[in-house]
């Protein structure tokens, strides 16, 4: 047991680093509601240059073949040069049920475009009222007489970012006489140009456009898009669900987070004096500093089980707990820190085209929707309740 | 000891829910707060004409004579309705002064005007680098022949757009945060010098930046004795804070009764949300931080008229109550609504909006904390 | 609405002041582990001469009449001088089933008993195994041939204070074959001195002897002894259970508590400086104290209730909830308090006969024992749990 | 980096572990702690034999060379059987005093005597007014010819009663609380002028005051350097923090199980009541805490080595992690195992009293939360 770097592991920081230095500034620093879909997208393409695009995939499709140790390096210094995240709908979601249960013509055409970012992908799981009871699929799909389409309708849900999207990947409804819900789902893969798909967008309470509702009238999808087996989808669709575990705790933007509250601390006053001095607003962010270090180890425990070849299990749930209820933290603590300042909304206008001085300092700029926008991170995914459902019963056995 | 309600309060409290149930549905707010003015100057009106604005006034001036618990129950049911007329920074705060520190003529003048609904006023008293200080002041008002020169700047003042006139607090004399040298004064919007920046704020209310460049007043703006303002502030504000706990109790009340609404609708794994025992046992602990708001906001509003000492001590000791249980009930009910809580559609993302800023308003738990600890010394 | 007192509520205060002035030094300011038997009578009778033993009893069978606010004062007045407590279990406890629902030979018989202190009362409730599920009944009573006695066989635990008792009250079971389990259960009381009795005592955590296992073999109860009807025990203690909500919360109590650790955080010294000038551990404080102001203003709205003819109810768990989570944190703050001196435990030969300075200072004394002791506040009475789930059913209507 | 277990840790834990199983049973300790003697010396003696008394020590002294992970597993295995011998006064305190600052003579002739079981230690550090500060010292030693005069008043010191020598921090120089001028002394029980009382702790183990009213030793007793024996002291106390956590993590890891058992067993209403939400989500988060000091436990013995504030800051922050989690863990064991957690004949109880001091041995998570702050600055 020991927390040694090799000289391999630091000549591979050095050369994430030297890659790092070369983003320009316009892409760092830059939170994902800021950062526009051009922007997005001229990140991926210099990953993907890079060749780093999908650590997590295996070799002969384009993963890096790293160590536990370098996708730990890679997640740390991201975070430290504050770059965008890789969406993670194509390359950690869709990506991993295509080359594990895909056809041979399935991989060839979508997973080189998915690591070039050629296709923006998003989610069609959530439908309306089914909340993180993700097998009660209502949206149908029925095979056409010639047995070459599905006829797709319904609606899909809180679909991150189908603004921007080519393709979405859905759970669909294939028998609906099947004796269990589970059963008779199926798991395709729709173009969103097709005719009959209507995106529409949800605001949510931070005054944002991330997630929409997607609906499908008569939407014609080739049988040529469904993976496996007809009503195989849940199975499928499992997989995915606890697949790739690093990062979901997303310490290291965590830590940075944190390096970032106590800079805000460092300038907000308090009878003149830096909130930084104040034992008791500090002796908040320490704690949150050490829940978050207990955090770190527990990740780094979970990878090395992994590496040992421990596959991928309800251990992640802890890592969502724990590293949503920090996220939430981290916002509630900043909007504190800014006092007076977190009252002020400016919506978009702030951000773009907003020729004026902003209103107060500008770390307080969004606090507040940052903080109301973060109460997701507990909800979406499989909200906590869940996850300690799973947990119950999968590790305690309860 | 008595908790019981007159037959007048109980009639106040009527008054504002039928108003809130018959004019301000949740649409009806949603298109308010969107629109470019930010209110409803009709509604002011009406307020003015049911009486609502004469309350805690002297029968000599046109008012009601009401008590504190008079506002109470009137602001728990504004709460309910997440009404943003500026009854608080008008009649409750800017009220305020002018009763307890205001001169004949401010009394004879401007009190007449705000129960008629003709003169809302906001209170200026926060400043960019002050936090939550009251004495912390970077404004200055200089003598000057028989008047005074205000200058600096005043941060997020709640009304700020709709105000006529700002009560501004200012450093006359004393250090940057010395308790003698604050004096209070009533200024006209339309003073030369006075500029505002005006905005939303995150919880569908309007708010300024009020700019003071060499602004020009006479004497007669002065409210309570020179250099001697704080402790009419102090007195103020923690009158605003038992008035915001009571709006804050109208606040959770939406959230618990809806979040309790809503878990007994929804279905998931083909039952009602409400029937597993994590989410009961939430919203009964839910119900158990309203209750114990309640009971702090009675008691704050029946202690303000006790000595300075026990009164801030009251007004901080609620007020922690109430941002504590106000951030425990807002993440609850969105958590238990799911995804519906988020969404700006859905009415009860704004009452967490609105709870979340209640903390900061007046002075968060930290601070009151802090103050509570001070007075017990 | 309003907080002041009338000149009859100072006049009776004066009073009760009074009265308890003349209370001797040895019964006051000591725990109820370090009072004896025979102090807690020698208080129970001074009370009892004084007229005030039952405040909530009707006015005919020996209560005080006294309005809220009175009994309110009494409660306060009580807290402030430290005094014993009046046991709840004859008093508060059967009393009223027995001025309820018992007969006229029995009220005569039982009732002014209670209120001299002639008999020392136990409950017979809880039975191994059945927790807060007290309608679990196992203890069997069956009728003699003659029908004029009943055979009691079986066993109850958690009895409190039984190695002292003169009576039990006690849940049976009549009918084993009912319907349903509430049913076929009778409410009979028993004669401690009745052959067959055995008291065995429990040792808690905290080397205390209070509660105890109390077994029946062929234990013979005339059927007098029974309330009211045969089967219908479940009813009768219902009542009981929700009955008399003044001091529940221990709101008064629980502030003298806090007078305490202030002294305590007083005397230790962290850094050669009070601990009661550390900031970090007075907000702790500070926030017990705020959580206690806000438990007392409800305890007088639920009082105010009451008196204005709303009966006992449900919300008598909010004030056990809230009462037991806040002497819960009181414990538990004056052990952080005392710091190394925690450690050391003399069991009972530092309460008598020990001659030797104590080990650390006197306030230290115990501290660890109450904060293991406490601990049964949220277990005891129906534990937490049990309440929440009764608000969630009876007051929120899930 | 690298989170196995080498083959060696794996063999020492195994041979705890046995040990515990066969010898540690509940019914034996409750003996051990009820005994005159309060422990067994024979087990000692076993654990001399075992080798357990050795692994830290260098091999030239007739130890195994052991790190702290070695000492980390066997702590682990010691706080499942919540074994009341002395391993963490005698082997980690002591022998980490004995190998940090220990004179040639100390290593040749005290090491081998732990290793053989034949010398007990009990480090007497604390004082009756100094709370968690161990500069914070009214002990003093005062040069007296070649040697040195002891006079004061240590504080609970774990293992007391047992122990063949002291180790005593005094003060020779400096002010009450200065850094500079602590001195760390090796000193038999048996020398004149030190007396002890000795008492049982209220978690099962037995812990002495240790009086020193004009105890002479000579130069020789001197543990590092003179004056300046603070950071040794901090780093042998680091140390004994870091096997402290693993002890906890141990003692957590029996609650946790055990009350997993109990409420699969245990019925209510007719069922199982770890079939109730509530009492598996509150499973689940004694889980999570436990998990979190595991990955602390690792943490801090991990960084042991590094330089001064790094160790520090490690030892602090597992330790406010291991006092708060234990503290839920403890509590909870005991509210859902009900009425049987609080009784003497239980182990569960046992545990929560044992976990529940373990926060207050070497500074509580306020006192380390206030040294990791420090040392962030």
């Amino acid at each position: 047991m020991d927390l040694n770097f090799t000289p391999e592991d630091e000549a591979f920081r050095a050369e994430v680093r030297a890659f790092l230095e070369s983003v320009p500034p316009h892409l760092r620093g830059v939170s994902r509601r800021e950062l526009s879909k051009e922007g997005q997208l001229e990140w991926h393409r210099m990953v993907f240059k890079q060749g780093w695009v999908a650590p997590a995939w295996p070799k002969e499709y384009g993963g890096t073949g790293w160590t536990t140790t370098q996708r730990y390096i890679w997640q740390e210094e991201n975070a430290a040069y504050e770059v965008p995240i890789i969406l993670p709908f194509g390359v950690t979601m869709v990506a991993p049920v295509i080359y594990s249960f895909g056809s041979e013509e399935q991989k060839a055409k979508f997973l080189p475009r998915i690591l070039s970012g050629e296709d923006w992908w998003c989610q069609g799981y959530s439908e309306p009222g089914a909340g993180s009871d993700l097998a009660s699929v209502r949206t149908k799909a029925e095979l056409t007489e010639d047995g070459k389409h599905y006829i797709v309708n319904g609606q899909k849900t809180w679909t991150t970012l189908a603004q921007h999207a080519d393709w979405i990947f859905c759970l669909v409804r294939t028998d609906p006489n099947a004796p269990k819900r589970q059963m008779g789902i199926s798991f395709i893969l729709v173009d969103m140009k097709t005719p009959g798909i209507e995106v529409k967008p949800i605001i949510t309470i931070d005054g944002g456009h991330e997630v929409n509702d997607v609906f499908f009238t008569d939407v014609k999808v080739p049988v040529e898009n469904r993976i496996g087996e007809e009503n195989m989808g849940w199975t499928y669709a499992k997989v995915l669900l606890s697949h790739e575990r690093t990062g979901i705790a997303g310490v290291a933007r965590s830590k940075k987070g944190i390096e970032r509250l106590k800079e805000v601390a460092g300038q907000e006053l308090l009878d003149g004096v830096p909130l930084s001095e104040d034992k008791g607003f500090m002796s908040k962010v320490t704690e949150l500093e050490i829940d978050l270090t207990a955090l770190e180890f527990t990740e780094l425990r979970t990878l090395a089980a992994e590496s040992a070849g421990k596959g991928p299990g309800p251990e992640s749930s802890v890592l969502k707990i724990k590293g949503s209820e920090i996220q939430q933290r981290l916002t509630e603590l900043t909007l504190e820190a800014v006092g007076h300042y977190g009252f002020p909304f400016l919506g978009d206008e702030q951000l773009d085209g907003w020729n004026e001085s902003p209103i107060g300092p500008d770390y307080a700029i969004g606090s507040a929707p940052s903080y109301y926008n973060t109460r997701k991170t507990t909800i979406y995914g499989g909200s906590n309740e869940i996850q300690r459902n799973i947990i119950a019963k999968m590790i305690l056995g309860l | 000891m008595d908790f019981s309600f007159t037959e007048e309060q109980t009639l106040l409290r009527n008054t504002v829910e039928r108003f809130v149930q018959d004019k301000y549905d949740f649409e009806t707010r949603a298109k308010i707060i969107k629109s470019d003015d930010g209110w409803r100057k009709d509604y002011w009106q009406q307020f003015a004409e049911l009486g609502i604005l004469a309350a805690p006034f002297d029968e000599d001036h046109g008012g009601l004579g009401g008590s504190a618990i008079d506002i109470m129950v009137m602001m728990e049911e504004l709460g309910k309705g997440l009404v943003v007329e500026p009854f608080l920074p008008t009649v409750v705060l800017g009220g305020g002064f002018l009763r307890h520190g205001g001169t004949a003529a401010h009394k004879a003048e401007v009190i007449p005007a705000v129960i008629g609904g003709e003169c809302v006023i906001a209170p200026a008293y926060a400043e960019p680098r002050g936090r939550f200080n009251l004495a912390d002041l970077e404004t200055t008002a200089k003598k000057d022949g028989e008047g005074y020169v205000l200058n600096g700047h005043k941060a997020v003042a709640l009304g700020g757009p709709w105000a006529d006139k700002f009560i501004i607090t200012a450093r006359t004399s004393g250090g940057q945060r010395d308790e003698q040298g604050v004096t209070v004064f009533l200024v006209d919007k339309n003073t030369d010098g006075l500029s505002t920046r005006d905005y939303p704020t995150v919880d569908g209310y309007r708010a300024s930046e009020v700019m003071l460049d060499n602004v020009k007043v006479s004497a007669d703006a002065i409210i309570g004795d020179v250099d001697n303002g704080l402790e009419l502030v102090e007195r103020v504000m923690d009158e605003g804070i038992a008035a915001l706990c009571a709006e804050a109790c109208g606040v959770m009340k939406q959230l618990v009764d809806k979040t309790i609404a809503y878990s007994r609708e929804r279905k998931q794994f083909g039952v009602a949300i409400g029937s597993f025992q994590v989410l009961q046992h939430r919203m009964v602990d839910m119900y158990l931080n309203y209750e114990q708001s309640v009971s702090m906001t009675y008691m704050v509003n029946l202690k303000l008229g006790e000595d300075a000492t026990e009164r801030k001590k009251a007004a901080s000791a609620a007020k922690v109550q109430i941002g504590r249980a106000g951030k425990f009930i807002g993440q609850n009910a969105v958590q238990i609504h799911g995804g519906m809580g988020i969404t700006e559609e859905m009415d009860v993302g704004h009452y967490f909006k609105r709870i979340t800023m209640i903390d900061t308003q007046f002075g968060n738990v930290d601070h009151h904390m802090r103050r509570y600890a001070a007075l017990s010394e």
